[in-house]
């Protein structure tokens, strides 16, 4: 009976979203002031009356266990890489382990100043230097810079790189080079750099259309954006060509680090012949991606770039404070560098876990790490590759792949009516985070599959099972798939709208920065839980 | 085989024989011998977790932190109580471990965090549109930069001495980039941001102003008049934030900020030797649409149930590529966590509160240590003063575990013996009147 | 459509629950061990091989991503007191501060060794000083020992020692009273300190009868064990009488501090003459229950008792250690001591929590958390009373009521058809915990509601709303309560089955302790995730 | 209103009028005057969470923790490295925060735990049933002992002295309880128990013996003599064990344990300065009706679903009261996770590694201090050696940061110059080497 059917009797069905303030009554509170023992002088007594503020700033009032309990609710309804599998593409969704987050939060990490004496913060920049060696010595760039923040910064540190370098010569260049294959961050970055942007076309093996790179390489050009192996997870076979055409033409050679989790140990870009490098250690160096961040954009360059580096760069001298024991130090006299990318010495905190997830692995487990991100993807690869799926879901273009592989949606589009979309959606239902889709560019309806080297093979073969039953239950009835997810906190979400009216912050009436949106839910004034 | 992978040789003989091949090696084919390490790379070999936990905190052990001693040292940074609240939401691996969220029906979590986050930073600037967070402060400084650019067209940027050293050079180095110039307007004898010197600076080619609240002497800045002088000629007017002091100063939103920016560190997160924390950015209503990064938006699913999604992508690197607002992609989102928590547990009154406790401890330290004032106007964090014997004063501090601050002369020569002096919830009245009692000692000292 | 109603359309519905045991492949590790510097003798010739296993413990072989997810996918599977509203009566389910975790996981804490010497242990003895003094106030008895690891091993030597200080004077008493209001713990722990039960009677007002319990108090009597105000919530008015009885019949009286959260700074156990008290300090002193531990059981007794409390107790002396400083020592030579309950000095960890509950609340805070929790329960209890619900769930004594209070599903169960059961099993659908059910056993079909004091006005007005709509519904139709729950990851079990045939340990073959049973998945023989 | 609770003002008034008092004063209206408090609890006011997390720190301080020193102290308790995956489990509020699972349905993942920690106590200790956990090791010999009193009737229980001293208190003190009286076997001159001193002692009254495995010097007992001693009159063989070593040593269940019980710190759990930690009692099929604690049993839904639920209840006490097989509730269940995910960690191969690491450290070690042997005989994880300066050992050994162990006169007088060192994978040769040095140059001190 239906009694017994479940979610029709779920009472919890229809319940409203609550935000922190929502949930505010005037009057509680989760902060306890210390006890105040300097003379208790009223502000108007220290600060001039037009710098004070009128009204205060309508942040919630809740006790400590709502505040926990609002959060945690939140929390249940994200899926998350400690719960299943998660094979988006270009991201390296690999294992965080514990330890990390363990070593990360010792005191003497987490509690650092960062304008501490260096004399007193010798083991953080040991640590630094540390990881600076042996990132150089996996991109195989001698020299590294950990500053930017990110992937994205670290491509516009490059470029700026690229820019003083060329300057520094009397060269005055205009235009960067980026494949069409090339990830967003790319082409941003070339314009933010003062640059612009030449698209370079790709080959029918997935690579770099040699003949178009030559023909758009000239003297004007200052860079080479590259990904390697790229976001179509092949290798460029013909990387030492296009180094070489790249640098015939005095331009810089930018490796885009996203990929890295492909080859470490295995190849190197600064063998490849790029003069700059990024890093994406929340990628391939396992920083918990956190919900999008925080990350680390360290860069690696080869000598002719270093001179511009930015500063303060770590350094170290041997035994310089009279014992024998180096010392470690931060040079800020580096007169031909950029400048900053940011503040201080960038994010240590996943320089912390970076390093300690290189000292787990070593160099024989980082390369295993590689491998086995290759031998998990190619196995993935082959089993879509069966027919009924294959049929449906045909890769982009049928290489051994390495870390990942692009699949085109067009067969289901075009025979079952379902959109890659629909698939990603219906993926959901299935508690598997889709691919990367719609992305590269160059494929149609594209699934981007990226299972990493963590992911054990009945991972694997679970979502090859997932992707067969979708496509055969879209051969009964596409309905399902175009109606997916059902199984979710919320279903599919109306985008259009949100960009076409943005509320973009808690209507709360007459605050200051408030818009004027009166609030669905008055604070304060509901019942709901 | 690592304890992070779970290929055992007879998975991997199943996998190479379903994928065709004989072996890994064969998985490589593709790459050129040319471009193949012939050799292992030069890194110690793996650890055991404890090995590893070992090693690490050997090097930890080598850092004098927060704990270690009274510290005074801010200068961008500040040592805040974390509330044990943060640690345990923050740990949970439904926040700590997803991706941006780009599948919002299992993203909402994240999304309405976003939502929550934005909502408080707008509260506090007193600007409509926030987005969901930047890199750090000196960063978003140049972030603002690019929007200017975008928005005006014009190549000039101004900004006061009185911001942030960092985000001066990173503005600087970043408008390399933009192919904009960078103008630096003096501070008055006072440590305020001169306004006469500024508003010479300001012509029809300057984009944007730049000034810090409070700046970095911390000196409460006269936010209105700077922003007449800065947009008298269309340009638009960049406040840089430390956002805690925002419960109790007038938001910048309210003075003529078009813009406001600044680092999060204060909020809720770690010091971290500098990071990561995260950095903010909003800005007034007509900027909607120019913002750079995330923004998470309210909107319905199919069955009218309520939902955020991330929104106004058309700004973004991946939609719009070389048209994009800003490259930016990873930002700092879970640093924008526990600074939304953080403004939870504050709530509307701890924030007061909070502001008042370090006004008042502010102002009694400055009258405690009874040195001659840099910058002798309204302060509430922190503020510099001069001190005869700087090294002096060091040498002797240090030897007892007291951090005395930050000394201004490696940002600014022209206080060659100026000190700053940082103020927080954490520094008691006995730690003011230690380092008040060690000033004088010196100063007596020096005068001997 | 029907694509639409969601449950239906959840591939995941009928998936297999899978062990940690299920999920082990051959080879897999989590663990790498250290390098081993000393040489590598074979086992064989460091043992004797009788000594030796023949066959390695079946313990599972599974990555450490593997192992966090499991766990991790097990904790979704929990309801928990930082997710919503847990009333669950006698278990006084307040808020757990996050802070006591920090504290807690400090390594002067977490590190210490209990055989540490004390003067290298002086912090750890000095809290447990402080807690000592801290909870004999609360109690109003001046001896305090931290030694039993909960409730009940508390109340077992409370027994241990009424038994020692009546030997001591020669007196030999063979039986305990304990109201029929009494928790299973109370009757259990009387047999297993080698005493009769003899079972006292509950007045109409549901406190105990007094002329039952004069009757039956007689020189054969060792003790009385009571919880004031009892599991009905009730203070019990004749308290004084009681003790008097009591007293003068040469027996002690034993507090179960069970309920203490209701009369924190307001009542004490030694004011109302209680010899011997136990603290539950994961009830009303926040320890987080664990899904069914760590707790600690303190107890605190009267001078008279003093000399039998177990050993070692932490003394105080003053600056002995020639410093001013005082000093803090374990006190080993106690002859007359009923010797140990336990290993070591108790639940350390859990005294951590509780003292830093304490410094939080100082003697305000814990009187208010008391008044709060009685304010909350007797607003429950007025929402429980409006007529609508009261028809169905009346209250089994009508008096302002002090933490908690008890409800009967008669009503229910004669007008509606449906068992206390039912009701608690449709909450589950509702996202709250239910109430404590069938105790106390004198009430029949009984619902014992206990909110706490951190639980906001809101969460008790939805818990009112909840019991209203379940009634509602259970008016239209029973089924839906007699079939409930609906909406939980697994429905209601076959819990005679379990006991018919116990299977009680994973099968696995020709394992050791393996009583034979073969697995149904064998291990690492599936595929499913 | 604290930070805790939610009641405001506003709140209050509305609660009181619905509940139609006036005043909360009124709701203990119930309490006779007579004993209520007349006034406030002496107990210093509340402070804020960082003035909390001051005080508590500064206590902390005053503790020398096994990171802070090269610890060789065991002797019950022993420092292992307790891997960072168990933080992370162990602080999901889901398992935190829960009660006894009591609604099987929201409580399917604690019910699993305890299923599969009951499997992992039964594999290692060769006994097919397991409980969810009792408090901790020495309450547990003492629970079975009140086993051993509702199966046999009899009322003697006989104990080797190798058995943990607090083991041999703890179950004295209860047999006080349980009327039965306790008689001691001794040890051999080699640091074992005496097969003929116990065989003497066990008459047809005997209800159950107990020996340790390995005992308190370290001795690996030969449970098979020892088991047939103990059951000739029908006595049950109790054995506490450390359940680590028993990944190498043979399970007391193939050598005629009829229950096997012990402290599982050793698995997964802090020091924690001697608790919370877990007990386990596991015993043979014929004592599954007579087990003290919650046992989780498998089952189905009424969908047919796997389920797991808290079975044979009608041992416990709330529902057998007086006749229950033990009188305790709440158990250990969060140590008994810690000590399920350790297991998991370790794994099939990583147990039987970290067993031979031990013994191969701990052989190493007792040849490295080439003092005499109290227990010569085989050892896997601790060693009883005689010192001649025992006094000056420690005052030189803590002064250079080391605690060279256990010192056995405190509890065995006849070893007044007795040292009992233990050796966990956390102290190195380097370690153990240092020890030996301290050893020997106090040893050359004593004898010049
Ligand atoms: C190929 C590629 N390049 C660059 C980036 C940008 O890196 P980040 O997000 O760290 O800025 C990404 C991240 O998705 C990427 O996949
Ligand atoms: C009234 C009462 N007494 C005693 C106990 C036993 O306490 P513990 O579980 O700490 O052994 C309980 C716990 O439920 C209880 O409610």
């Amino acid at each position: 009976m239906n009694a017994r059917s479940g979610k029709s009797l779920d009472p919890r069905a229809g319940e409203e979203t609550l935000t922190i303030y929502e949930r505010s009554v005037e009057g509680r509170r989760a902060f306890t002031a210390p006890v105040e023992e300097v003379p208790e002088v009223a502000l108007e007594e220290l600060l001039p009356a037009e710098a004070l503020r009128e009204r205060p700033a309508e942040l919630p009032e809740v006790s400590e266990p709502e505040i926990v309990r609002h959060f945690n609710g939140l929390s249940k309804k994200n899926f998350d890489l400690d719960t299943g599998f998660y094979p988006l593409g270009s991201c390296t969704m690999k294992h965080n382990p514990k330890l990390h987050e363990r070593v990360a939060a010792l005191p003497g990490h987490a509690r650092l100043h960062p304008l501490q004496d260096p004399e007193y913060a010798q083991g953080a920049l040991e640590l630094m230097y540390r990881l600076q060696g042996a990132l150089g010595e996996i991109a195989g760039l001698p020299h590294v810079s950990l500053q930017p923040s990110a992937g994205s910064h670290g491509e516009l540190a490059g470029l700026l790189l690229t820019h003083a370098y060329h300057e520094d010569r009397g060269e005055h260049r205009h235009k960067v080079l980026t494949p069409d294959t090339a990830h967003g961050t790319n082409p941003a970055t070339v314009t933010m750099a003062g640059y612009e942007v030449v698209k370079v076309g790709t080959d029918e093996h997935g690579g770099v259309d040699i003949d178009d790179l030559r023909a758009k390489t000239d003297s004007d050009v200052a860079c080479l954006m590259l990904t390697n192996p790229n976001t179509l997870g092949l290798f460029d076979r013909n990387i030492e060509q296009i180094a070489e055409i790249v640098h015939g033409a005095g331009a810089t050679l930018y490796y885009d680090g996203a990929n890295l989790n492909a080859v470490m140990g295995i190849s190197r870009p600064g063998d490849m012949g790029f003069d700059i490098v990024h890093y994406n250690l929340h990628k391939s160096f396992t920083q918990p991606h956190g919900g999008g961040g925080p990350g680390a954009g360290p860069i690696a360059v080869s000598d002719r770039i270093e001179p511009y580096l930015p500063r303060p760069q770590v350094v170290r001298a041997e035994g310089s404070n009279g014992s024998g024991q180096p010392h470690f130090d931060l040079d800020h006299d580096r007169p031909k560098s950029i400048g900053k990318m940011r503040g201080f010495q960038g994010n240590f905190g996943v320089f912390v876990r970076s390093y300690a997830y290189i000292c787990s692995l070593g160099a024989e487990g980082l390369k295993e790490a590689s491998e086995t991100a290759v031998l998990n993807a190619n196995y993935l690869r082959a089993r879509l590759a069966e027919d009924d799926i294959a049929r449906y879901l045909p890769i982009a273009f049928d290489r051994v792949c390495m870390h990942e592989f692009v699949l085109s949606g067009c067969g289901a589009r075009d025979e079952l009516g379902i959109k890659t979309l629909d698939i990603a959606k219906r993926m959901l239902d299935h508690e598997v985070h889709p691919p990367t889709v719609y992305f590269p560019l160059l494929v149609e309806e594209a699934l981007m599959i990226e299972p990493t080297e963590t992911e054990p093979k009945e991972r694997l073969d679970h979502f090859a099972e997932v992707v067969r039953s979708i496509l055969e239950e879209a051969a009964q009835d596409p309905e399902i798939a175009r109606n997916a997810p059902y199984t979710t906190p919320v279903r599919r979400l109306d985008e259009a709208g949100a960009a076409k009216r943005p509320v973009v912050r808690q209507g709360m009436g007459e605050n200051p920065g408030d818009p004027g949106r009166a609030a669905e839910n008055p604070a304060g004034a509901t019942g709901a839980v | 085989m690592s304890r992070y992978t779970s290929a055992t040789d007879a998975d991997r003989a199943a996998m190479l024989d379903a994928i065709g091949v004989d072996s890994i090696e064969e998985l490589f084919a593709e790459i050129p011998e040319g471009v193949r390490l012939q050799r292992g790379l030069d890194l110690a070999p793996g650890m055991a977790e404890q090995e590893v936990f070992d090693h690490l905190s050997q090097l930890a052990a080598r850092n004098r932190h927060c704990d270690a001693e009274v510290s005074f040292l801010g200068a961008g940074m500040y040592d805040h109580y974390v509330p044990a609240l943060i640690d345990s939401i923050l740990s949970r691996s439904e926040f700590l471990t997803p991706y941006t969220p780009y599948q919002p029906e299992i993203s909402q979590g994240g999304l309405q965090v976003m939502f929550e986050f934005q909502t408080a930073i707008s509260e506090l600037t007193g600007l409509p549109v926030s987005n969901a967070s930047v890199y750090e402060g000196p960063s978003a400084v140049a972030a603002a930069g690019y929007l200017a650019k975008q928005e005006t067209k014009r190549s000039k940027l101004v900004v006061s001495r009185g911001l942030h050293p960092h985000a001066r050079e990173s503005l600087a180095t970043h408008a390399v980039g933009y192919r904009m110039s960078v103008e630096e307007a003096a501070l008055t004898d006072d440590g305020a941001t001169d306004v006469e010197a500024l508003a010479a600076l300001v012509d029809d080619d300057t984009a944007a102003v730049f000034v810090a609240q409070p700046n970095f002497l911390g000196t409460v800045e006269e936010l209105g008049a700077l922003g007449e002088a800065a947009k008298r000629t269309g340009a638009l007017f960049v406040v840089a934030a430390d956002p805690l002091p925002l419960g109790i100063l007038k938001p910048p939103g309210e003075l003529g900020a078009d813009i406001c920016v600044g680092e999060g560190q204060t909020l809720g997160n770690r010091l971290d030797f500098g990071g990561p924390s995260f950095g903010f950015f909003a800005a007034d209503q007509r900027f909607i649409r120019k913002m750079p990064g995330r923004i998470a938006g309210e909107t319905r699913d199919v069955d009218g149930k309520r939902g955020f999604v991330l929104t106004l992508q058309t700004r973004e690197q991946h939609i719009r590529r070389e048209k994009a607002t800003h490259n930016i992609c990873t930002a700092q989102a879970l640093n924008a966590l526990a600074g939304v928590v953080y403004m939870s547990w504050l709530g509307k009154r701890g924030l007061v509160e909070l502001g008042e406790l370090m006004a008042r401890r502010t102002h009694y330290a400055r009258e405690a240590l009874g040195a001659e004032a840099i910058n002798p106007g309204p302060v509430v964090r922190e503020f510099a003063v001069r001190v005869e014997d700087l090294d002096g004063l060091f040498e002797r501090a240090r030897a007892e575990g007291v951090n005395p601050g930050y000394r201004l002369r490696d940002t600014y020569p022209e206080y060659s013996d100026g000190l700053l002096v940082a103020i927080t919830e954490r520094r008691t009245k006995a730690d003011i009147d230690r380092l008040a009692a060690l000033v004088g000692s010196v100063r007596e000292g020096a005068r001997a």
